[in-house]
């Protein structure tokens, strides 16, 4: 597909369906949009020590991430330059000082750059050392460790990370701040859930407002029964008090405000959220004082965002320490990450309610889980209809809108995932052809 | 019944599942103990309970919430309804403690769950803690590990 | 593929295996065929109350079908017009005054019509008026209910109903003639019995009478053997009266005859069929004779047609009140439901019969539809073979058949596969441009 | 043996899914009384015998003439042959009523098929109705449910 | 694809992925690679008898090999001619006299010519004499058996069977003539095992010489730990005796040697192998001796090559009468089938080795099995990496080796890789357009 | 324990299959004999165990093999590594002769194996051939039969 095939595809306000269901466009998206953007790929907490690796993929691609000698993290392809076998496969462990590919021993810093081959010799005069296998596995250049959070952009052009992601980085910002050292950990395996729909319905739902009232009432609502009913006074259980806000009327949803940013980035709970409310943990708030400062601590504390979406494919809650990456696996079928996070030197309070939120709301046995699978699956299958081709994101519609990425909008705008699309073409079209 | 047998104990079991795929749901409740707990770990040989995710650990408000979401006019990933099935190996009584009043046992079992025309097959093991209240056995916790449990699931929406 | 892609594949009594099993000829069938066609939707037995609703295919495309508060039967694409949402996806039940999507609560008439939007304000001076998602659910507009029997044409041009069928609708109008009332219902669900084969190997099946006494051997041959055996005298039993008409030599079924109709209908049976023997339900006739008369109560009664086509995806059978609908699902895939009827108003012994022929002839546990299917996928994996590349349909084949569309033969002839794949190539081209 | 005991119950339930499992179809014909039925319903908590659609609900003849076909010269689609197996859960008895000569026995089952290179599971519950006739437990009906009795599914050859 | 979108794609000592992964490659592989070479179809030991038939495939094409009434191997694509039906398909079986379509009883002798239609006279004055269907079943016109082994050529053109294989007859040869009365029997049903790799990695593994003390670590190594540890003296067990050559050091597998021969077939083990130590069975070299006279003897046993590629996709090993086919099935699977042959007229104790290392090293249930599954697998989705884009086949490289096709080598060489590919791209592009 | 009765027969069965599942395959491979075999055919009724192919055919030499193999550094199949969870119908005694101590048991199963994200069923029949040996039971011969034997299959890593 060229420039013009993927600008055709795309309205001021609407979407055509092919854009969710084409098999082509996803092949496009892998080779341009996910490797024009930077993209997440794990947390240093999860390879503290020397040899420690992680292998997760990119897009479509299998790569590897490591800690190498000199402490720093590095990012390769997962691809032995001799015969194309995938280096490790295990998720994570320690590889020691080098890796060593399974099928003929050739070895490999912890960089990736070659290290030894058995037999050597015979290699000699065979120009083997003008060929791309004589470098080891291939390295990916363009990494950045944000504050333990590690980001990679396949292609060598491009934005770099700071202009990327500009002002949203506020949002990661704070969810780190809100450890007292400053400091997260990644905590246990992400969930991992299977959704047979196109990745973007999942992004888009992100910042999607005008649903959970409706799509959640079946969850959110028979809490919200059960409790009006049972509920005795005093405090509300930890479960009841992340699962009602869910439940919040229209006007709750437009007072809450959304703020949009450059290349697609943005967030919900500019104002408020449905995390403002939650009980405070013992202790904690003595111990962000002493780390900050009353005042500074209030300021991080005080800041309550919903959902921030890192443009293409994650999601943070900030005062929740969670994170969903969207993995598209095919154009209909798109693997969900999520993953908790502890806050260093804050109490065990916070990381239980974090579990618990992962697991009532992200898991594949969660029962909010399965009123927004239903959704997107029920939309993947519906789209496959001729009667209609576009889909509407016009609520708020502003002409303009374009003109100014960063703004600030009434909390039931679709604007986010109008921001969403004009980053999505211009990473789309970025590194093609104007013709083909 | 004060002091439940080994029969007893495995014929509770049996039951617990039969009333599950009966869809008879308010009576499978009355089974729990009000402090049951209902947990399938996450990850494989999981200890830890509540600082680390799980695909499920809840207490009998939320399981009430499950059951009673499942009749629900407007919960629209039950329309239409799943069904599930469960298959038991003979329940293993692990641990018979009539002083603590505390009694385990050990169930591998294949689970169907079906909606639409899909079909899942989970295999597992459940692990049941009891304890005899008012006369009546009563599960103080359910354990369940699916041998996969670390794959990416699509929705489970009843119970294993 | 354009026109000449397509009328390359066809001689006058030869078909190219592309035709089965090539994914673009499918891609092409339900991109013009299926939408060319008139296709049978469902009864409206099955949804006799306002608000009722029936969700279901034709080809490739998801629609609905409910009863309005007019009390006629609506057609709709199941796809809303916000995000794509299949508004239901219960294949029955009833929504009441109106559907409402479950994600963002959109609410539509019951005849698609947008009934209402939460928050509607925020499309305000959006321009959303403009767009096709303001109008609602799109509706289908060519529907017809022939006496109960929902039919639509995706396509606004082509053929209307009666020129479709033509003296074709003889076969369905016997087949309701046949209740005292004149009125079927729909019992129970349909028998769904997935194929890997494709569709119009099934079709041609069903005027196949050159098959019945090889295929069926192991089948109807073994009863005829028991029962030789076991079978003490007096009345066979209603599932042997059933079964052993599959046994009749060749000249049984060269004498049936075979009639062909325009538009690639047609049906077996004209003189007599596997049906005509069946023993006399107590009281029927008389039932018959009071709501008729006694001569148009015969006349009835007298016509035993076997299978009747109705090109390009069913089958009835008016003697025994069953229908059969096979679903294209891929090249290599096709779900066949066979459903059956109720005569209002007459004896339970006859329904009886149809559940029996149901669930012996039709099911995926039934044994003749095991002999059936391994013909199908047996000659599906056949013509990957590279070895022959035409399938050969010249039984009885005359030069001039063609032009007389309307016409009875010899009832072993392939002349009715003729027929359908003439009005294959009409059907397929008349959307099509000259080239591409 | 009038009176069977609760063993003798389930041990026959056993030994009839043995029997098809070796397919030793004669033998498996002999459990069932003259009258005896073979019923799979086609939906879900189906009451309705005869004036709607099963999958099965065939008698003695429509028995026989399967286990025939199966070894027939002519049977193309047993060309090669389908194999299957029974996994059972113990059968409970949810009824014995020795008057009546009525015992309901109730079993979740997996059932596996193949033939070639294909494997299906069904997962569901069998119930029977058993009489002691001549001394010897009959089968006077066998219902099957599968839970995804509804669901398109391609031939089911053997016994399930 | 044409000549040159092949050609592209090999380099002298690399080899681009899309030969391992791309549809495309793997669709023109089946339509040209697999008709121009002589294909292994089966031994004829499997059909003894008149009317015996065997079932298999070339390629992606369903053929059916019989002995005929003449009592030599017949071979046809297995096809109806009518609609297509797969006449057979039992893998084997005896159809008497003639094959008989279950479909409408069209019959066939067992060469595939037409013996009967029922009912022939509707097709007279149709034309039907001159349809392709008259014909009957397509037959496969070059076949050969040599010595037993049935191989055929789909395509009418291309090398005569001596002609393709030329010198590499010979280790088909010894492992013939290891039989006293120089004679095969197939024992027993092959093993199936099916691996989600492209067929190729399975070919080049033959002749890999640098993997088994790597790769096969764990199960050899372990053997050979445990046997150090636990092992009494005298003579090892069967199982150790065949598993533990296998960690041989480096230096046994370069003194081994390897030979190539023209149109890509090779083999490693011409000096010895890792059979060549087996222990003796007893009264078998006086058979041998009675049959062959003792030089003659000492020569067949002395010789102990280890695989024997016969390009494109099968393996044998004459030391211990196994073969290996290599099924194609997708570009990322493969169905490897296990033979084993009994020597007619010797010890039943070398069928027992036989049968063992059958199960000990290629059964799905093998460590050895696993261990080699692996790489495959891994380096299969390595390769959809885009860090790197060529396999490296570089060891012992030499410039002008294309020139003399013939040859004996340095057993670390990968030498045989690259005939493989010369030959690859010749069968590939011989029936192809120069454009397209 | 001389004479083991049904109960301990079918104890010793169930107690196997648990060993595998909790991977405790040293305490597995001390229930066999020095001569124990375990052994699965390829062939459906397949007789010969030496002179054909089987998919499996080991002595105590090799299942040690794979049992050291399963922990060992080196071994890539295994990383990560597998799990398997074996679901049993009761064990049928189908032979006690206590003067050949020889004890025949038949046991339905199947068998889930799991590795990454995919997971295989094996659905099939364990024949145990068992004997008393200083006391305590243990395998002489544990024969595996799968209904799929003749299928593609890829790699089973662990212990039917
Ligand atoms: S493939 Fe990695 S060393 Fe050969
Ligand atoms: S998708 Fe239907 S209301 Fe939004
Ligand atoms: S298909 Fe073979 S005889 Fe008709
Ligand atoms: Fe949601
Ligand atoms: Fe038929
Ligand atoms: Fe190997």
């Amino acid at each position: 597909m060229n420039k013009l095939d993927i600008t055709k595809l795309l309205r001021p306000a609407e979407v055509h369906r092919d854009v969710y269901t084409s098999d082509a466009v996803f092949a496009e998206e892998m080779k341009h949009l996910f490797r024009n953007s930077w993209i997440y790929v794990g947390h240093d907490s999860q390879i503290p020590n020397k040899g420690d690796y992680y292998s997760t993929t990119i897009g479509d691609q299998p790569v590897l991430m490591a800690r190498h000698t000199d402490n720093t993290v590095k990012l390769m392809y997962n691809r032995c330059p001799h015969k194309g076998t995938q280096v490790v496969i295990d998720t994570k462990g320690n590889t020691g000082k080098f890796f060593r590919c399974p099928y003929h021993a050739w070895s490999f810093k912890t960089d990736g750059s070659l290290l030894a081959i058995p037999l050597k010799k015979g290699y000699e005069n065979t120009g083997f050392e003008k060929s791309c296998s004589s470098k080891g596995m291939t390295p990916v250049e363009n990494v950045k460790n944000y504050r333990g959070f590690i980001f990679a952009r396949l292609n060598d052009s491009g934005a770099d990370f700071e202009e990327f992601f500009g002002g949203s980085l506020s949002s990661l910002d704070n969810m780190i701040d809100r450890s007292p050292q400053g400091r997260l950990e990644v905590v246990g395996s992400p969930l991992r859930y299977m959704h047979h729909c196109n990745w973007k319905m999942l992004v888009e739902n992100q910042t999607d407002t005008c649903h959970p009232m409706v799509a959640h009432e079946s969850s959110a609502g028979t809490v919200k029964d059960i409790w009006d009913k049972e509920g005795v006074d005093g405090p509300k259980p930890m479960a009841v008090e992340v699962i009602l806000p869910f439940m919040s009327p229209y006007e709750f949803f437009e007072g809450m405000g959304i703020r949009t940013w450059d290349n697609g980035h943005g967030h919900t709970g500019v104002h408020h959220s449905i995390h403002s409310d939650y009980s405070v943990a013992p202790g904690y708030f003595e111990q962000m004082t002493e780390a900050y400062g009353e005042e500074r601590a209030r300021e991080i504390l005080g800041e309550n965002r919903h959902n921030t979406v890192y443009f293409p494919n994650m999601m943070i809650k900030g005062p929740i320490q969670s994170l969903r990456l969207f993995k598209p696996v095919a154009a209909d079928k798109t693997l969900v990450e999520s993953w908790i996070f502890r806050l260093v030197g804050a109490p065990d309070m916070l990381l239980e309610r974090t579990a618990m939120y992962n697991r009532l709301i992200n898991a594949p046995t969660s029962i909010v889980g399965h009123d927004d699978l239903e959704m997107y699956e029920r939309a993947q299958s519906g789209l496959m209809s001729d009667g209609m081709e576009w889909v509407n994101i016009q609520r708020l519609y502003e002409e303009d809108e374009a003109d100014n990425p960063v703004a600030t909008y009434n909390g039931t705008t679709e604007a986010q995932m109008r921001n969403q699309f004009r980053a999505w073409e211009k990473f789309m079209v970025m590194s093609m052809d104007g013709a083909q | 019944m004060m002091k439940p047998t080994e029969k007893e104990l495995a014929d509770f079991i049996i039951a617990e599942a039969r009333l599950i795929d009966e869809r008879k749901f308010l009576d499978w409740l009355a089974l729990f103990a009000d402090d049951g707990i209902y947990w399938m770990p996450l990850e494989w040989d999981q200890e830890e309970e509540k600082l680390t995710t799980s695909l499920l650990y809840e207490d009998m408000l939320l399981l009430r919430t499950r059951v009673q979401r499942l009749e629900g006019e407007r919960t629209f990933s039950q329309k239409p309804k799943s069904r599930c099935q469960h298959l038991l190996q003979a329940p293993q009584i692990d641990a018979i403690d009539h002083d603590a009043n505390l009694y385990q046992t050990y169930t591998p079992f294949h689970y169907a769950e079906t909606r639409f025309d899909e079909q899942v097959i989970l295999a597992g093991w459940a692990r049941h803690t009891l304890s005899v209240m008012e006369g009546e056995l009563k599960i103080r916790k359910k354990r369940v590990d699916i041998v996969n449990c670390d794959a990416p699931h699509r929705n489970i929406q009843l119970f294993v």
